[in-house]
């Protein structure tokens, strides 16, 4: 994770660009609100700290300056919509500034019949990328400061939008270091890993970010809180752990939008996305279905074909 | 002279006057023992056998019309000793009463109407039904215990099932019972009901070879010491061609074929020097001196 | 604390042999929450019962595990055993030492420590078991058939008779469907329009039968017993009500030289028509393709003639829905034709037989129409290129069938006999004419069906030849017909007038479309698939759902009346109860849990799954929930493995009772 | 196979996941016909593979099973036409799944057992034992069980190497 | 005119001879159409092995009306008249009567038949009865040699018959020869008539 550290802090993209987008969220959201074709828009103002960024929901046209997008503009606001601020959704129809990979996350969740796509504004962002876990946020968007996920982003340019904020700037080729480490994972043989993830998920505390940042993990009870049955222990001790993270794994398998929001809100740095990353792989080479920008009606694992490989199977 | 319990007229057939004339010999002594009264047919002829049938139907049919008006000059049912004859007579008898044009035309061939009602009788008929095996024991003098007989019926003497009706087609017992009676034992044997080729004897010799063969082959399998036969021409291929038999095979058989008349009369003890045992190819003497027979 | 039973039973010695089943009741006794153990010689047997019935009142029990044979065997007879005791059925299970224990393993020891471990098992497991009443669901005792051929209509006539109201829904303007077009039938000869026509009349005047010609399913919702179908009316343009039949608009229609498909197009009707004389209902159709006034807005005579005024021009299509409690599918067939091949047939075509560009070249049907007093020919067998008689004619069988690289491996079954039957209709039409057929086997099994083929071959002068026909061709005004008779090993040459091929019997093109609407399976032809090839030979998988008649298979007369009767038959045993009853088995939604992400809906392989509103007293939407209709519910637990948030919930086998048994391993 | 069975010291617990259609009825033919097995494996009884979830699997490991036979109707052949469809995809990821976590797969067998295949059923429950049998107890979970918590020092050398390389 | 009994048939009411049908079945008393080529015959027949033409396929051809490729080959003299087929027909199918039908229709046509020699000896063994009333298998044996110019044919065989006394060097005639041959030349005679067949 730390080798990050070693890169180019030379900024990857002129600040006007940054500008640019924010401009034109401003002015769109203005119109929308103004016109009260949405009753509130959902994107990021400027935190306390200094270049720091936070979501806010604005309902009021004068307020519309408040909202920007900098690299520090990290949040998956599609949480928004079905957790953190569920009830926004019941005002009316709202206008949310997506990124690429927020994007994927509605469009699962439009696939989920969380949310209806007639319901919302999308202001897609052409996407640079933005800030890795444990930056500054006032450090430039640098190959040293760049989230790892957007090292080996696919989806800059949001399709399917109803509006798209600013114009991807030319940026220079980032080699793929998640990649990279799951190449090296898989190299392992089985203990090696099983040694690898036992450390990892060894650390996790049981906070619950990861589930709590996730767009997905929208279950009003999950079942890994259930005590009757108790399917998966709920303190803290390795094997819950253990326990916890593979079922979590498991239910993301075919629905993870790559976010990768769990990771970052790890307070301990546990490589989260390597597992999402690795079950969209395997689904992708065995059912050639993955996360994308639109709406899927049956996810990989919502459906079947009767020649579906079963190679393992005696 | 006591009087004859039953009394027939007879048909020997030509073999008999011949080749076969030991069948008629053992015939005629088989029947003086158990008091049976045979009186030839005067002047009877040849019932055509296979030739005419073969491709002269009203010329078959007629002949044995012949016979059978002949036959009316003697008393008692009609005996057959021939199976081939037995065949024909019966089987015209079948066809003239079942059809009225062939008839009409076998009349006209004769210049008389046709008399059919005397019964015709294969001699194991008479044997088993008409004197009965009970009778038949009983005139046992000495028992032919432990002669293994293979009983050879060939096509004719039962087949085609609704003609001679002497017993069952596919699985006969008669003669088997009737040698029974005399003590005999029987054996199973697969080839009972084949054809021996008679009718080639004389154009395919070749033919008669190959089929007799398995007919003794299979008899041999079967353990038995003798072949009981019931028609000359049955006789004629298995015993006078039986060396040749041998050699086109080479096999060695040495099977002995014996006419069911000689067995029974044999049993019913009459002296083997009347039943014409010398004048067989194969001889059967030494067989019936190791059963202590003669 | 829970009071559970367990009766260990000694199945005579095929348990007791190998497990010492003193000791696995003596280990039942300490687990936790067992308040009784005991073993048995027989517990199936009516002592052995009592003693668990005993026990249940006197030990005040509220569970019991019977170990002995697997619960395939005995689970309904001890669960009957439970509820005579007043305990409810599913609160008894059975723990498999027999078939799982006893009788695949040598060593006592260990048989007997693995039948304890698996009674204890049982035992956590039935703590958990929860009381469950069967579900019921109410019979709407009215039923659908779809199709108007002989098998929908016997099945309509049975179920009507009965007394149960009967939907018929038929595609074209009148019923009778094939039968309706042959001429004779095998094998007593009987004119089957003479047989039909009675049937068709009945149909009709049935107080108990609503009838739709011209009309087809759009849509089917619900499950058994009650199901919604949407049927589509299509514009007749003559009203029903007002038309009398006269016919008069049929003679004036200027417009007359349309192809008859009824006659195999060898005759002609006007635009204005019923498809033949003896139809039911007798109101004619206009076929708006080839009606002047449709494509041109002029002419209009019929209307001007029609006394009563019952030409319609403006009639539109229309849907109506119907409430039904059980569907019988009586689709029929078509045949293959080798002009044309019909959307999905998987047969290559026959080139070597022309492509049916030869006019001589006819099928089956057609020649039932040649033959049939009603037909475009009155009855006289004369050839469709210049109506000449013909003195040679040449059947050849399996065209099509039991051709596994031209496409179908399956025999039709019917053609044997109706060949035999036209070589002897020819035969007594065209006396000094020869009929030929060239065929693999004669597949007659069926009563005086053997003896019917014989007859055309020994009384009817027809000459059968073993052995395929290679190909046809044309020369002068005959069809040369290269074969060769197999049993002689010989080629052999006819130079026919005219050839009638048996082409295959096939589902209904579309047949698997309707088979999507009504969520049934059909196989790699698209024949509908029976729920048990031998045993449930006329149910769907899909609960009350049935098949009559060539839609499930190739079929004659006789077993199609047969498998219609046995549908109807199996649709009164249906509606003989105002209820459904069915194991409650079947999954339950937690209204508080669900997140109505629909993964069930989506997994659901019953379509069982729908959506509910949950709203508050003020009747403002609370929430959207998923429901699992239990009449539709199959039990098989999918989507509670798929539901993220576990809020779905499978009865008799939930969570916590899988769980229990796990933590007891 | 059974008496040269009774030395061995040790016994793998087998747990086996069926369908109640299929395998159970195969595992009841196999009984019928008197067909002999280790008496290693529980069988636990599902109305479909469809209704397996992941989750037994893994409780099951974590509850003491050295293996885990999950096995039902063959495909097509389904009760309720496809919930052994549904649970072709579902397992066929969660392997995937284990395997990238590091469960040794050998552990973990899938099976289509007809109820006409009590023999293939023997073949299946024997094979996977004595393959469990050789590789020894399931040690990862259950040492998980035992932890309260890792002591996260890297003492063997594959645990550094492996550490080093991320 | 047929080349070889493989080459193509050609099929129509000229080409099947179905009169020729009908007076074998005339001739046999039995059905010819009757059969179902079940092949029963063939599978029993002691002479199959000598037929080029199996019985079944005998019957096949006369259903097909192609009596030149019956008469033409050497099958139909081949039967035994054994009476094995008929006996066993499950359609009662009198294929021995069909078979004697079928010699007397080649015999009175006088074609050319593949099987001289059994047409010699049926011939001499008729002449024989006409002329002797019975059969003496040293004059038919000799008779048969002499035509058929296998003069020693047998000839170890007569004098060990002899010797057995089974064979008559001298026999004499039935005394009703007359009315004997008065049965051949009425039958003659009917048949000149187109009474009889």
């Amino acid at each position: 994770m730390n080798s990050a550290k070693q890169q180019d802090t030379a900024p990857l993209v002129d600040n006007s660009y940054f500008s640019a987008v924010t401009t034109a969220i401003r002015s769109e959201a203005g119109r929308l609100l103004a016109a009260g074709e949405v009753t509130a828009v959902i994107g990021y103002k400027s935190g306390r700290r200094k270049g720091s960024a936070q979501p806010v929901i604005i309902s009021d046209a004068s307020r519309v300056d408040e909202l920007i997008f900098s690299p520090a503009s990290v949040n998956n606001l599609a949480l928004y919509l079905t957790k953190a601020k569920k009830e926004v959704t019941k005002s009316g129809r709202i206008a949310i500034v997506a990124k690429g990979c927020d994007l994927k996350a509605l469009a699962g969740l439009m696939g989920e019949s969380q949310l209806k796509r007639e319901n919302l504004f999308i202001i897609g962002i052409a996407c640079a990328g933005v800030h890795g876990s444990g930056v500054a946020p006032s450090e430039p968007l640098s190959a040293a400061s760049i989230a790892r996920k957007c090292r080996e982003c696919t989806v800059h340019l949001p399709e399917g939008v109803d509006l798209v904020a600013g114009s991807i700037p030319t940026m220079p080729q980032l080699d793929a270091l998640e990649s990279a480490d799951l190449a090296r994972l898989e190299a392992m043989t089985p203990a090696e890993r099983w040694a690898f993830w036992k450390e990892q998920f060894s650390r996790c505390i049981r906070c619950m970010a990861c589930r709590q940042v996730c767009p997905f993990c929208y279950c009003e009870q999950c079942l890994c809180d259930r005590n009757r049955p108790q399917g998966v222990e709920t303190t803290p001790r390795p094997a819950g752990n253990m326990g916890w993270h593979i079922v979590r794994a498991m239910h993301l398998a075919g629905r993870c939008a790559g976010c990768a929001e769990c990771e970052r809100s790890c307070p301990m740095d546990i490589p989260l996305n390597l597992l999402n990353r690795k079950m969209a792989k395997e689904l992708k080479e065995l059912y050639g279905q993955e996360a994308g920008m639109q709406p899927q009606e049956k996810g990989p694992l919502a459906q079947y074909k009767e020649d579906d490989d079963q190679s393992f199977i005696k | 002279m006591t009087k004859n319990v039953l009394n027939y007229s007879y048909y020997p057939g030509c073999s008999l006057h011949a080749s076969a004339k030991e069948y008629d010999e053992s015939t005629q002594e088989l029947f003086k023992i158990l008091r049976i009264g045979l009186q030839e047919v005067p002047d009877w002829l040849c019932c055509g056998a296979t030739p005419a049938h073969n491709v002269d139907e009203l010329l078959s049919l007629s002949l044995c019309a012949k016979n059978l008006e002949l036959s009316e000059q003697v008393e008692g049912d009609l005996a057959v000793a021939c199976a081939a004859c037995f065949s024909r007579l019966k089987t015209a008898q079948h066809k003239l009463e079942e059809n009225p044009e062939k008839r009409k035309q076998v009349e006209y061939a004769l210049d008389a109407p046709l008399t059919m009602d005397k019964p015709v009788k294969h001699l194991l008929e008479i044997l088993a039904k008409d004197y009965g095996l009970e009778q038949l024991s009983s005139a046992m003098r000495k028992s032919l215990s432990g002669l293994k007989v293979a009983c050879y019926y060939g096509c004719l003497l039962t087949r085609p099932a609704d003609v001679p009706q002497l017993d069952c087609a596919e699985a006969p017992t008669i003669m088997e019972r009737v040698i029974e009676s005399m003590g005999a034992e029987t054996v199973k044997w697969s080839h009972r009901l084949e054809c021996c080729g008679a009718n080639f004897t004389l154009s395919r010799p070749g033919v008669v070879l190959q089929l007799s063969n398995e007919i003794l082959a299979s008899a041999q399998r079967a353990g038995a010491d003798c072949i009981m036969v019931a028609c000359p021409l049955c006789h004629a291929n298995l015993d006078i061609r039986q060396k040749d038999i041998e050699a086109a095979s080479g096999t060695r058989y040495n099977l002995p074929v014996l006419y069911m008349t000689q067995l029974l009369a044999l049993g019913a003890g009459v002296s083997a020097k009347k039943l014409g045992f010398d004048s067989m190819m194969v001889s059967p003497l030494p067989l019936l001196q190791e059963k202590g027979l003669v | 604390m829970s009071r559970i039973g367990v009766f260990v039973c000694h199945c005579g010695e095929n348990i007791s042999r190998t497990v010492d089943v003193e000791r696995v009741a003596e280990a039942a006794r300490k687990i936790s929450g067992v308040a009784y153990a005991c073993d048995y010689k027989y517990m199936c047997s009516d002592p052995g019962q009592n003693l668990l019935k005993n026990a249940v009142s006197e030990q005040k029990l509220d569970g019991i595990v019977v170990a002995a044979c697997s619960p395939r065997m005995h689970e309904k007879t001890f669960r009957k055993a439970a509820q005579s005791a007043g305990l409810n059925p599913y609160l008894c299970e059975m723990a498999n030492i027999r078939e799982h224990c006893s009788w695949v393993h040598e060593d006592k020891e260990e048989a007997t420590a693995k039948a304890t471990e698996i009674v204890t098992m049982l035992v956590e497991r039935v703590k958990m078991n929860k009381k469950l009443q069967p579900i019921t669901v109410p019979v709407t005792k009215r039923a659908l058939v779809i199709g108007g051929g002989i098998a929908g209509i016997q099945a309509a006539l049975d179920i009507a008779d009965c007394g149960h109201h009967v939907v018929l829904v038929e595609r074209e303007p009148s019923i009778g469907g094939h039968m309706a077009q042959l001429s004779e039938t095998f094998p007593t000869l009987d004119c089957s329009q003479c047989i039909m026509t009675p049937k068709m009349v009945d149909v009709a005047n049935h107080p108990n039968i609503t009838l739709h010609t011209y009309s087809e399913v759009e849509n089917v919702d619900g499950y058994i017993g009650n199901f919604q179908i949407t049927i589509k009316k299509k514009a007749r343009s003559v009203d029903m009500d007002k038309c009398t039949g006269c016919g008069i608009c049929m003679a004036k229609c200027p417009q007359k030289k349309i192809p008859n498909a009824f006659d195999k197009n060898l005759g002609m009707r006007p635009a204005i028509y019923v498809p033949f004389p003896q139809a039911v209902p007798n109101t004619p159709v206009i076929d708006r393709e080839n009606c002047t006034w449709f494509k041109t807005g002029k002419c209009g005579v019929c209307a001007k003639v029609c006394g009563p005024g019952a030409v319609d021009y403006s009639q539109e299509d229309q849907l109506i829905v119907e409430d039904v409690g059980a569907i019988v599918v009586a689709t029929g067939f078509e045949l293959y034709s080798i002009a044309e091949k019909p959307k999905g047939s998987m047969i290559k075509g026959y080139g070597e037989f022309g492509h049916g560009k030869i006019p001589d070249v006819i099928d089956g049907m057609t020649f039932e129409r040649l033959a049939s007093a009603s037909g475009p020919t009155g009855g006289k067998i004369l050839r469709p290129s210049d109506g000449k008689e013909p003195q040679s004619v040449v059947f050849l069988q399996c065209i099509g069938s039991r051709a596994r690289e031209k496409g179908i491996s399956y025999c039709s079954k019917i053609c044997c006999m109706y060949t035999a039957k036209h070589t002897m209709l020819y035969h007594h039409k065209v006396h000094d004419g020869q009929a030929y057929v060239f065929f693999m086997d004669a597949r007659t099994p069926g009563k005086g069906y053997d003896e019917f083929w014989r007859r055309s071959i020994e009384d009817e002068n027809a000459v059968y030849i073993r052995g395929a026909v290679s190909r046809l061709y044309e020369k002068g005004d005959k069809i040369v017909v290269m074969g060769s008779d197999i049993s002689l090993g010989i080629q052999v040459e006819i130079e026919a007038d005219m050839v009638v091929l048996a082409t295959a019997v096939q589902p209904r093109t579309g047949a698997e479309l309707l088979a999507q609407k009504l969520g049934i399976s059909y196989d790699k032809y698209n024949f509908y698939s029976e729920a048990h090839a031998k045993l449930r030979p006329v149910e769907c998988a899909t609960a009350g759902v049935y098949l009559a008649g060539a839609c499930q298979g190739p079929k004659d007369i006789p077993d199609t009346v047969s498998q219609a009767s046995a549908a109807a038959a199996k649709v009164m045993t249906l509606f003989a109860k105002d209820e459904l009853e069915r194991e409650p088995i079947v999954a339950k939604v937690d209204d508080k849990r669900c997140v109505a992400c629909f993964y069930c809906k989506k997994v659901c392989p019953y379509g069982a799954v729908e959506e509910k509103e949950i709203r508050d007293r003020q009747g403002n939407l609370v929430k959207v929930v998923a429901y699992v209709n239990p009449g539709v519910c199959g039990g098989c637990g999918t989507c509670q493995a798929t539901c993220p948030s576990k809020s779905v919930e499978l009865d008799g086998y939930t969570d916590e009772q899988i769980m229990a048994q796990i933590e007891a391993l | 196979m059974h008496a040269e069975k009774l030395k061995h010291d040790f016994e793998p617990k087998i747990v086996a996941f069926v369908c109640t259609w299929c395998t159970y009825a195969g595992a009841d033919l196999a009984g019928t016909s008197r067909m002999q097995y280790p008496p290693n494996v529980r069988v636990l009884k599902f109305p479909c593979t469809g209704r397996i979830d992941p989750v037994f699997i893994l409780r099951a490991f974590q509850k003491g099973a050295d293996g885990i036979l999950v096995s039902g109707c063959h495909p097509g052949d389904c009760h309720y036409m496809a919930g052994n469809f549904h649970a072709r995809r579902r397992f066929a990821t969660f392997r995937k799944l284990l395997e990238f976590i590091g469960v040794d797969l050998e552990r973990l067998q899938f099976s289509w057992v007809s109820a006409a295949e009590g023999g293939k059923w023997v073949e299946v429950v024997t094979e996977l034992t004595e393959r469990v049998r050789s590789m020894g107890p399931m040690a990862e979970f259950k040492e998980l069980e035992l932890e309260e918590c890792w002591s996260g020092k890297l003492d063997t050398a594959e645990l550094q190497e492996a550490y080093a390389a991320i | 005119m047929l080349q070889n009994k493989n080459s193509k048939m050609t099929l129509s009411a000229e080409t099947m001879n179905l009169d020729f049908v009908k007076k074998v079945e005339k001739l046999s008393g039995s059905s010819v159409r009757r059969c179902f080529q079940c092949g029963k015959c063939s599978a029993g027949c002691p002479m199959r092995t000598f037929m080029e033409h199996p019985p079944n396929r005998i019957v096949r051809l006369l259903q097909l009306g192609q009596y030149e490729r019956v008469l033409a080959g050497r099958s139909i003299w081949y039967c035994a008249s054994c009476e094995t087929c008929s006996t066993r027909c499950p359609n009662k199918v009198d294929l021995a009567a069909i078979m004697d039908a079928l010699r007397k229709c080649s015999w009175d046509a006088k074609g050319a038949s593949k099987e001289s020699l059994v047409q010699l000896a049926n011939r001499l063994f008729l002449d024989n009865i006409r002329t002797y009333g019975r059969q003496y298998e040293m004059r038919l044996a000799a008779a048969f040699n002499l035509h058929s110019g296998k003069l020693l044919k047998d000839f170890m065989l007569g004098p060990k018959l002899l010797t057995k006394g089974k064979l008559k060097m001298f026999h004499q005639k039935n005394k009703n020869l007359q009315e004997i041959e008065k049965i051949f030349s009425r039958i003659e005679e009917l048949r000149k008539k187109g009474e009889a067949p």
